[in-house]
């Protein structure tokens, strides 16, 4: 029951940050979506090295307390949300520019005015 | 047979180093940061040259991080491929470091980051280390693609970044997938596991998501929307290593899961899906391009496309192919990237440029020449590798595969021989079409000078490839070297 | 404008297009949402093979001396990860600041902040300072270590920056730091290819769960956990946009 | 160093001279020395030929392959054709027409590489060497197309994608053979195709005679060869029009004829109707030999004309071929032979009207022959060629094509060439009147004669073609080597012609005759009855009236009304709409992925794509 | 065991699809941070405690204030997204 619960958390996490990136034309909701898709993910990879009974794979002076839960997802956890969280901060750097360069953060705005920028012609 | 080298780490170890200091000196001395970091590409080039003249004598190189043994710990494997493409890294990287304005601080410490992460993905033999030197390069080219600092330049780099982010987050979910099913990271080590564990539905879902995550840089046809507004509005420099290099070591990485982690004709077929789409995609948007610079990142989008339809076909013929197209397009289309740099604007105001820069015209049809694959330069004998392999494994989706690529060769010279014929028509009002610094074209003539001497080398070339193909495809072989090390 | 037969204005019709766009994209959602469930749940909750972690767990206390086998495995077995991770850090930031250099100090950026604050700011930051030197000392032995420690040190240096905007920022200092401890972490790392290869533990395995066991691996986490302090901190203060006036 | 090591030598040393020295007066006749050595060494080289085949050093392998020249009958009889066809377009262009030209430095340099990469190309030692002879002559002769820039550029451009498309067909053949035989040998593909299945042996002869076929401007792939060789500069164009277009037919007769076989492809039967593969290319040919010629007639510009009846004649030689009979390929590569001969004489000819009047508009042209009388002969003497009548040599190859239609009783097609035949002689007659016969335009009375430099190389010209007509068997002798290296079945032939079972041909009686007769009747006009009384053109009474200076009497527009009327709704253009069909698809499919690339945000598509991709995986890759 | 989890994976993707849903943009923020801190629970409850200090001090405490930081720079700190149109 606690699988399905987690799954069902981290895969409805990721939906609903895909959501925020897909269906939404405001460039700060995407990164919100952007930062809840990365929290999901995470949630995933943890919630897959979990053993029921298991206890945390911390030793006390040596000794492991019991059956011990898979230590490795932590670790690539620990990474990917502090990678998550140094996109996150290059990405809110460029919106702040964008928002000064174009005055809005609305994405069809933005990509046309990209557009015109990088003098595509609509041919 | 194979060599434990504890030295594959310098490749990269010192550009972090260069990375790290750099902002340091930066401060204080701004031209000095070019200078400091040309000096670590160079040391860097000279480790890693060092390193493939051991390797191409001795064999593939092993080394276990921090001394803990394969499936345990992580584990950095170098064949001769990935001696090739760290070469070319370090060249291009070299090549276009960034000057004028752009070689302030900034710019060259992306510079290096993006060098080591490039290398450490080429070198790594674990899944999650492969990730995050992937995340490495995927910042730092976020980072170059803004540092035009132009509005566009903001725009592109955060569209960029999005779409980015979305594939790493999908190849991440692909990663936990593959831990949940084997329990391990080690490529090797999956390599012997997957046979009984990764061929399922749960297998190819999970070469699918890391697909779109790698997809992203390796300009794979869903994924690239952002390839034109990137290449755009990010400095010539930065465009021709992106577009050069950097999609090519994405490749490499897709190829080296589906020759160790995916052999099963599934992922065959999504690459291929992917090549055919990729080669449309490309050759027909940039048939109807508007201004070069949009043409040549369409037909970056095409040719990667052709690599993707190379790696498709299963054995070593095909990955021989793939790496001589990957090869060929990094030579040619960084130096496509620097003349586009100069002939901004609709191809038409180009009337009569022949005039104006007659090198760079006569450059510019070599090159075009080359990549469509004529037979006296080396493109064509990419092509014809890729044709070899194609035919010798024929399969419904192999003849496709093969018509497109022919057909997508015809579009190709048909919209670079339509500028070509404008070059050399005659500027009715006498208007200038813009001159080449030679500082420039330097690099355009480097890559030039290559090519023709490729032209001339190519058997002993040809030869060299075929041997690394033979030793990148043999998944059993790459195990036993990493796993059954006996320490 | 005249409204073209049966078309409605310009704009309601761009909003309507809107929805298709919305149902699309929740249809392929739904799509992706079973198909990763299902996806996932092919190995059971709690049952997924655990071979590797199983023998990492093992042998982790005995060849590293670390009672946090999580730090263990970030700091001996898989020590390219964090190097990579802490680079990850240090290109984003770098990064970040080109990307802000000289974009001006935004709009309401003046008032200051509420009296409490500024009143605690002070009081705050030796305690956090402490918390967070504690969890970066102690990684190799209780939950916790460099990224963590490194956080809470960035907020203790940025608390009092945000209680008073106007007060400098040194940048050149977080720049220093971060610079030198990222040099630190591959020094120590080639350092280890004396001892076979990169990124070996050095200085043995110390009197295992002492304060000064685990050799090298405390050391390493200090250096990030200066590092990803600076560095966090330079980052913050420069979206807040106190650094863009002398960088 | 064998003859061909000789003839390669001779052509880099020329297209260095002209690189480097190209600019001062003389390079043109240096140009003309070297060809003709190159013609001489050639001619000399025929006794080796005859029985094997010249080794060459030029060689190397790559990748496992290797490639090698060597020069057999075939390659020997085209690279005869090349060197006399580039010796007498540089005579021309040495002259006083080429110091008129602008830029006759690139002229020389492109015809050097032309005839460069057709060398390469004809004698090409297997196919890998055969498509990379292939790919620099298309190259080459694409940049000859557009050296002359404006209406030139978007022709040589619609040339360069139909040659690459081609090019990209035999370079799929190529690889499948390699793919089946292992070896791009041509004994081992021709050994390997009796065995290959009946689908592959289609898609391989498909594949072949699609890539040459469209060089060769065969029915469905015609539409730019006429545009691209009359947009080319007089010499040049005259070059590419003998030869260039041949080259097609060289290949095609390689690899379909000598390396699968006749025999083979007659056993390939298409599978509803009787038609063999073998009958299929011959109504290809057949089809190539008729529409052009009336579509020549329909023409307004004397080069267009010119070069739709080029592709008219390439049917001839194809069909020629095709028959198999001794008697049959003889007239095919006889008629190659002659074609270049009399095409060549009349390129020159109209070049030398347009270097005189600056027009080959023929409704703007009209009774030149009281200016140009020589020119007027060597027009003369290449349209009773290319209409194929007594006294000149276009007679005796297609009387040998008929010949050989008649005895293995393929009467329709027989039928069809007659058809043809009769429409080369409606549009000549058309060519002929409009520029020379009439009444002189006010504007061209100042026109002199072309200059000697250039008559002497167009009389040269029509001189061989009415020498080897009138004694055919010269002609017959180069063929036979080509015929023997083909390994056609030998046709016994004299001097004068050809003697078979049922009916033979003996040229000389023939011209002896016509000119004892001609002879006769000059005696009677000039000497006996010779009271004339000349008087200006237009003091005259015709048509119940006497004529006007004012009213120009030169009736070349709509010069078939009739017929006009009559096959008018045939040209519907079926193909040329094929083509625009062509390019709107691939304009339209280009703006719809470009589209993609220019959306306002597209993750949503990313999204598509991976939820399909899974979907596929979950679903499909069980 | 599993009611706590019940308990904070419903926090949590309330608070997510409050974080994507809500017009003003500081309560998305604030909705952010709760997502972080529930998922920091979780994963204490899945015996990850180094992981659920991590998420607590980089995903609740510096992202959020970043991103409040960035709102307050591009001038949305009291803003609300107004509907349909750009703003």
């Amino acid at each position: 029951m606690t699988g399905t619960l987690l799954y069902g958390g981290a895969i409805g996490l990721v939906i609903i940050g895909l959501y925020a990136i897909v269906a939404r034309r405001h460039l700060m909701r995407n990164i919100f979506g952007l930062a809840v898709m990365e929290s999901g993910v995470n949630l995933l990879l943890a919630s897959v090295g979990y053993r029921p009974g298991g206890h945390a794979p911390i030793l006390v002076a040596g000794a492991a307390p019991g059956p011990l839960v898979d230590p490795i997802p932590q670790a690539l956890v620990l990474t990917a949300i502090v990678i998550g969280f140094g996109v996150l901060a290059l990405a809110l750097a460029l919106v702040v520019r964008v928002r000064q360069a174009y005055g809005t953060l609305d994405n069809r705005a933005v990509a046309r005015r990209l557009r015109a920028e990088n003098g595509e012609a609509r041919s | 047979m194979s060599q434990s080298l504890p030295a594959i780490i310098y490749p990269v170890a010192i550009p972090l180093m260069g990375a790290f200091l750099l902002p340091i000196g930066a401060r204080r001395m701004a031209e000095l940061a070019g200078l400091f970091g040309r000096i670590v590409v160079l040391l860097s080039f000279s480790t890693s040259l060092a390193l493939a003249v051991s390797i191409w004598t001795a064999g593939p190189a092993v080394s276990a991080m921090g001394g803990f043994a394969a499936p345990l710990g992580i584990v950095f494997y170098a064949d001769r491929l990935a001696m090739l493409f760290l070469l070319a890294l370090n060249v291009a990287v070299f090549l276009f470091w960034p000057r004028g304005q752009g070689a302030k601080g900034g710019p060259c410490t992306l510079m290096l980051a993006l060098l080591a992460g490039g290398s450490g993905l080429i070198l790594s033999g674990d899944l999650f280390n492969i990730f995050v030197f992937y995340e490495i390069t995927a910042v730092a080219s976020y980072g170059l693609a803004a540092s035009g600092r132009t509005h566009a330049g903001f725009a592109a780099a955060l569209r960029f970044l999005i779409l980015g982010s979305v594939g790493s987050s999908l190849m991440l979910i692909g990663i936990a997938l593959i831990y949940a099913r084997t329990g391990t990271l080690n490529l090797a080590d999956l390599s012997r596991i997957a046979p009984h564990a990764l061929t399922g539905p749960v297998g190819l879902a999970a070469f699918i998501l890391l697909l779109a995550g790698l997809g992203v840089k390796a300009e794979l046809v869903p994924l690239n929307t952002w390839v034109p507004e990137v290449y755009g509005a990010a400095p010539a420099r930065v465009s021709a290593l992106l577009a050069g290099v950097v999609s090519k070591l994405a490749m490499v990485v897709a190829l080296r899961f589906v020759v160790q982690v995916f052999p099963g004709d599934g992922a065959h077929t999504v690459l291929l899906v992917a090549g055919i789409l990729g080669v449309l995609a490309g050759e027909l948007a940039a048939w109807r391009a508007g201004s070069l610079m949009e043409t040549f990142s369409y037909s970056s989008i095409a040719q990667l496309g052709m690599v993707a339809l190379a790696f498709s076909i299963s054995g070593a013929a095909g990955i021989a192919a793939g790496i001589a197209l990957a090869l060929h397009h990094a030579v040619v289309k960084p130096a496509f990237f620097m003349l586009a740099a100069r002939w901004r604007g609709p191809v038409g105001g180009l009337a009569g440029a022949v005039k104006d820069s007659p090198l760079a015209v006569w450059l510019f049809v070599i090159l075009s020449l080359s990549i469509i694959g004529i037979p006296p330069f080396p493109g064509f004998w990419a092509k014809f590798l890729f044709l070899k392999a194609a035919f010798a494994a024929p399969s419904a989706g192999v003849w496709i595969a093969v018509f497109v690529m022919l057909a997508g060769t015809v579009v190709e010279a048909a919209y670079l021989f339509r500028a070509v014929l404008v070059f050399f028509a005659d500027g009715e009002r006498g208007g200038s079409t813009p001159r080449f610094a030679f500082a420039q074209l330097a690099p355009a003539l480097g890559l030039g000078a290559v090519l023709l001497a490729a032209m001339v080398f190519i058997a002993p070339l040809g030869a060299s490839i075929s041997g690394m193909a033979d030793e990148a495809s043999n998944a059993a072989a790459m195990a036993a070297r990493v796993l059954d090390r006996g320490e | 404008m005249k409204s073209a037969g049966g078309y409605a204005p310009a704009r309601i019709r761009g909003h309507e297009r809107n929805h298709g766009k919305t149902v699309a994209s929740v249809l392929f959602l739904g799509g992706l949402g079973l198909m990763l469930f299902e996806l996932i749940s092919a190995v059971p909750f709690g049952s997924a093979p655990m071979q590797v972690g199983q023998a990492i767990a093992g042998e982790a206390f005995a060849r590293t001396g670390a009672d946090n086998i999580v730090t263990a495995i970030l700091l001996g077995y898989r020590g390219l990860d964090t190097l990579g991770e802490v680079t990850i850090l240090f290109t984003a930031a770098a990064a970040a600041g080109m990307v802000l250099a000289g974009a001006g100090r935004g709009e309401a950026q003046g008032q200051e902040a509420g009296f409490i604050f500024r009143t605690a700011a002070w009081m705050l930051f030796p305690f956090l300072l402490v918390l967070g030197a504690y969890i970066i000392i102690h990684g190799h032995l209780t939950p916790g270590g460099g990224f963590q420690g490194g956080a809470i040190l960035a907020a203790a240096f940025f608390t009092p920056l945000l209680a008073s905007p106007a007060s400098p920022f040194n940048h050149r200092v977080a720049i220093l730091v971060e610079g030198f401890a990222g040099l630190v972490f591959v020094v120590i790392g080639l350092a280890g290819l004396a001892k076979g290869a990169f990124l070996t533990q050095l200085l043995g395995t110390g009197t295992p769960g002492a304060l000064l066991s685990a050799g090298s691996l405390p050391v390493l986490y200090v250096a990030i956990g200066l590092k990803v302090g600076s560095e966090l901190a330079g980052l913050m203060a420069r979206v807040f946009g106190e650094g863009s006036a002398r960088s | 160093m064998s003859e061909l090591d000789f003839l390669f030598a001779f052509a880099a040393v020329l297209i260095a001279g002209v690189m480097c020295c190209g600019r001062d007066g003389r390079a043109g006749w240096a140009a003309m020395a070297v060809y003709g050595a190159m013609l001489v060494a050639v001619m000399a080289a025929a006794g080796k030929v005859a029985g094997g085949s010249i080794p060459s050093a030029l060689g190397f392998s790559v990748l496992g392959h290797k490639i090698g020249w060597r020069m057999d009958g075939l390659g020997w009889f085209f690279s005869m054709l090349t060197a006399g066809a580039a010796f007498f377009a540089s005579w021309y262009a040495a002259g006083e027409w080429g110091r008129a030209q602008p830029g006759m430095k690139t002229q020389h340099l492109l015809l050097a590489l032309n005839v460069a990469a057709m060398l390469l190309l004809v004698n090409a030692g297997d196919l890998l060497s055969l498509f990379i002879g292939w790919e620099l002559v298309s190259w080459a002769a694409f940049a000859m197309m557009a050296q002359k820039g404006g209406p030139a550029q978007p022709a040589a451009m619609r040339y360069m994608i139909y040659a690459l498309a081609g090019a990209m067909a035999v370079l799929a053949g190529i690889m499948i053979v390699h793919a089946v035989t292992g070896s791009f040998a041509y004994k081992d593909f021709a050994a390997a195709f009796g065995a290959m299945s009946s689908g592959m042996k289609w898609l391989l002869a498909g594949l072949f005679a699609a890539g040459f076929g469209v060089k060769m401007a065969l029915m469905p792939f015609h539409l730019w060869q006429a545009a691209a060789y009359s947009e080319t500069p007089g010499a040049s164009s005259a070059f590419l029009n003998a030869v260039s277009a041949r080259m097609g037919l060289f290949a095609l007769i390689l690899v379909l004829v000598k390396v699968m076989g006749l025999s083979a492809l007659a056993g390939l039967h298409v599978p509803l109707i009787g038609l063999s593969a073998k009958g299929l290319l011959m109504w290809i040919a057949a089809f190539t030999m008729v529409i052009p010629t009336f579509i020549a007639l329909m023409q307004t510009d004397a080069r267009m004309l010119l070069t739709w009846h080029g592709i008219g004649q390439g049917g001839y030689m194809l069909l020629g071929v095709l028959v198999g009979t001794g008697l049959g390929t003889a007239g095919g590569l006889l008629h190659v032979f002659n074609y270049a001969t009399y095409q060549m004489a009349l390129f020159l000819a109209v070049t030398a009207v347009i270097h005189r009047t600056g027009t080959s508009d023929l409704d703007r042209l009209g009774g030149l022959i009281t200016r140009m009388p020589w020119t007027y002969v060597t027009l003369l003497m290449g349209i009773i060629g290319l209409a194929g009548l007594p006294p000149m040599n276009g007679f005796v190859s297609k009387w040998m094509i008929y010949r050989s239609l008649l005895d293995s009783g393929s009467a329709f097609l027989l039928i069809f060439a007659f058809v043809g035949t009769l429409g080369t002689i409606l549009s000549v007659y058309k060519l002929i009147h409009n520029i020379f016969l009439g009444r002189l335009r006010p504007q061209h009375e100042g026109v002199r004669e072309a200059p000697w430099s250039m008559v002497a190389p167009m009389l040269a010209l029509g001189g061989i073609g009415f020498v080897t007509g009138w004694f055919p068997g010269l002609a017959l002798n180069l063929t036979d080597i080509a015929q023997a290296a083909m390994g056609a079945p030998e046709l016994p032939h004299g001097l004068g012609g050809v003697a078979t079972a049922r009916g033979s041909l003996n040229m000389i009686w023939v011209v002896s005759i016509l000119l004892v007769a001609i002879g006769f009747g000059a005696i009677v006009f000039y000497f006996l009855g010779n009271r004339r009384y000349e008087v200006n053109q237009l003091n005259n009474y015709a048509g119940g009236h006497f004529l006007s200076p004012q009213v120009p009497y030169q009736f070349s527009h709509e010069f078939y009304p009739g017929l006009a009327r009559v096959i008018g709704p045939w040209y519907r253009g079926s193909i040329v709409r094929a083509e625009q069909g062509i390019g709107t698809l691939l304009d339209v499919s280009g703006d719809l992925w470009r589209g993609i690339y220019h959306l306002a945000w597209t993750p949503l598509y990313l999204l598509a794509a991976t939820v399909i991709a899974l979907g596929w995986a979950i679903m499909g890759g069980m | 065991m599993t009611v706590l989890v019940a308990i904070s994976v419903a926090v949590m993707l309330i608070a997510a699809i409050m974080a994507v849903a809500l017009r003003n943009w500081l309560a998305a923020v604030a909705a952010l941070s709760v997502v972080s801190l529930a998922l920091s629970f979780l994963f204490a409850l899945l015996r990850a405690p180094d992981v659920a200090l991590a998420e607590a001090a980089v995903g609740a405490g510096l992202s959020g204030v970043l991103l409040a930081l960035t709102l307050r720079r591009i001038g949305l700190w009291g803003g609300r997204e107004k509907k349909g149109e750009k703003e």
